[in-house]
């Protein structure tokens, strides 16, 4: 049996890159109210949690998202997921 | 097959051995390397630092590799990404592949380089000589690049 | 900007240092490597021996790398092949390609090594285990990469 | 002033590979007749000089030419050559 989703979930944030820096930590265990169910929905509830978190997310159209080591875009479901990280376009290579 | 994220430098003659001794099999290697350039945008750089996501980054790599994997006939593989601050003229990445003809180990490497670019989660930070730093935007034509391989 | 035809091995390590070594405008190095493999057609083969032309080899190799060099921006370039009698899992060939960029160091690689395979006077003879020996065919695909670089 | 081509020529000959093994020899220097224009025509008198060359030269079509070190077609013209190479298409890399 897992939870339903709609319960209050702990779930791990990691920031990288410039994300991390207007952020002002690298990452973070917070829990989420009920109702969050995509990426898009918890970069709303994240930039509320105050001024650097909405600097950080201002355009949010370009940072990118992955779950649990995985790339994912903005509308996938957020359901289940332990680790959550957002940073800028990858730069490697 | 395998993929090694470190601090240290790496020889790109003694992975090539490493990867073909004792085989019979290998005709045509490749091996690409990337760099860090003196300078970015026409001014000059002191010092270019790599950040990455413990994790997520051996597991995006392991995948890419396992794609190309799938892609080419290889008979060997290995993708070395460095991490921290580097400078001017150091080796920032290696690519190898090896193949038993060469169009395979050409495209694999180049694939595999296409992927790692912009799927592997680094970020450069370069450093100016006045200490400030500025983060690295993504390149459009690295998206581009992509596009060759999803025909 | 070099060409070396020789009996000895070489060391792709060592030719990429020297090739970067003080540079800070090379963001890009590829290599190729071309390996003597322990089978042809299905058949096991003891040694393989090459056959050149001095003089006209180095001269057709220079022209290859004179006509990449006016197509690509490369900062760096090398060729090195070798003759005489190699043995499976000997080194035959080396291309080195170094560029501010990865598109043009992998494009101008696999340039050389197409116009290498259809151009340079080099003939190969691969002796089986009983000794016979057998010259090796010329490959029609070998023509055709050509066409991608005369389009 | 350079000579008329039609007047005797001193010429190199090298023969790589099969051609040379059939040949029985590397290379040779040999007197040109008159009459003699092209690759092609040249190919016709080398077959003339013995069996070994008949054989050498019974699949004409595949084996390449080179004038002075540079590949040439066989309907290039051999005038003013010092060295003329003949040997099949090249296997290297």
């Amino acid at each position: 049996m897992t939870e339903p989703y709609t319960a209050r979930t702990t779930v791990k944030l990691l920031y990288f890159a410039w994300v991390r820096e207007k952020v002002g930590r690298a990452e973070e265990t917070v829990e989420l109210p009920a109702g969050l169910e995509t990426v898009a929905d918890l970069v709303g509830w994240v930039k509320e949690r105050g001024p650097e978190y909405a600097a950080a997310f201002e355009r949010s159209d370009v940072i990118r998202a992955a779950i649990d080591q995985k790339h994912v875009r903005s509308s996938a479901s957020i359901r289940g997921a332990r680790e959550i990280a957002f940073f800028p376009p990858v730069t490697g290579g | 097959m395998a993929v090694r994220v470190q601090r240290e430098d790496f020889d790109v003659g003694a992975e090539i051995r490493r990867l073909t001794a004792e085989r019979r099999d290998i005709g045509a290697v490749v091996t690409f390397t990337g760099l860090v350039r003196g300078e970015a945008k026409g001014q000059p750089i002191t010092s270019m630092t790599l950040e990455h996501y413990p994790g997520m980054t051996e597991a995006e790599l392991a995948r890419v590799e396992a794609e190309a994997q799938s892609r080419w006939p290889l008979q060997a593989s290995l993708i070395i990404h460095r991490t921290g601050e580097l400078k001017p003229g150091d080796n920032i990445v290696l690519v190898i592949t090896a193949s038993a003809h060469r169009h395979a180990a050409f495209e694999a490497a180049e694939f595999l380089m296409d992927y790692l670019k912009t799927r592997a989660p680094f970020w450069k930070k370069e450093t100016a000589p006045d200490g400030t730093g500025q983060w690295v935007d993504a390149r459009d034509s690295d998206e581009t690049a992509l596009e060759r391989w999803q025909a």
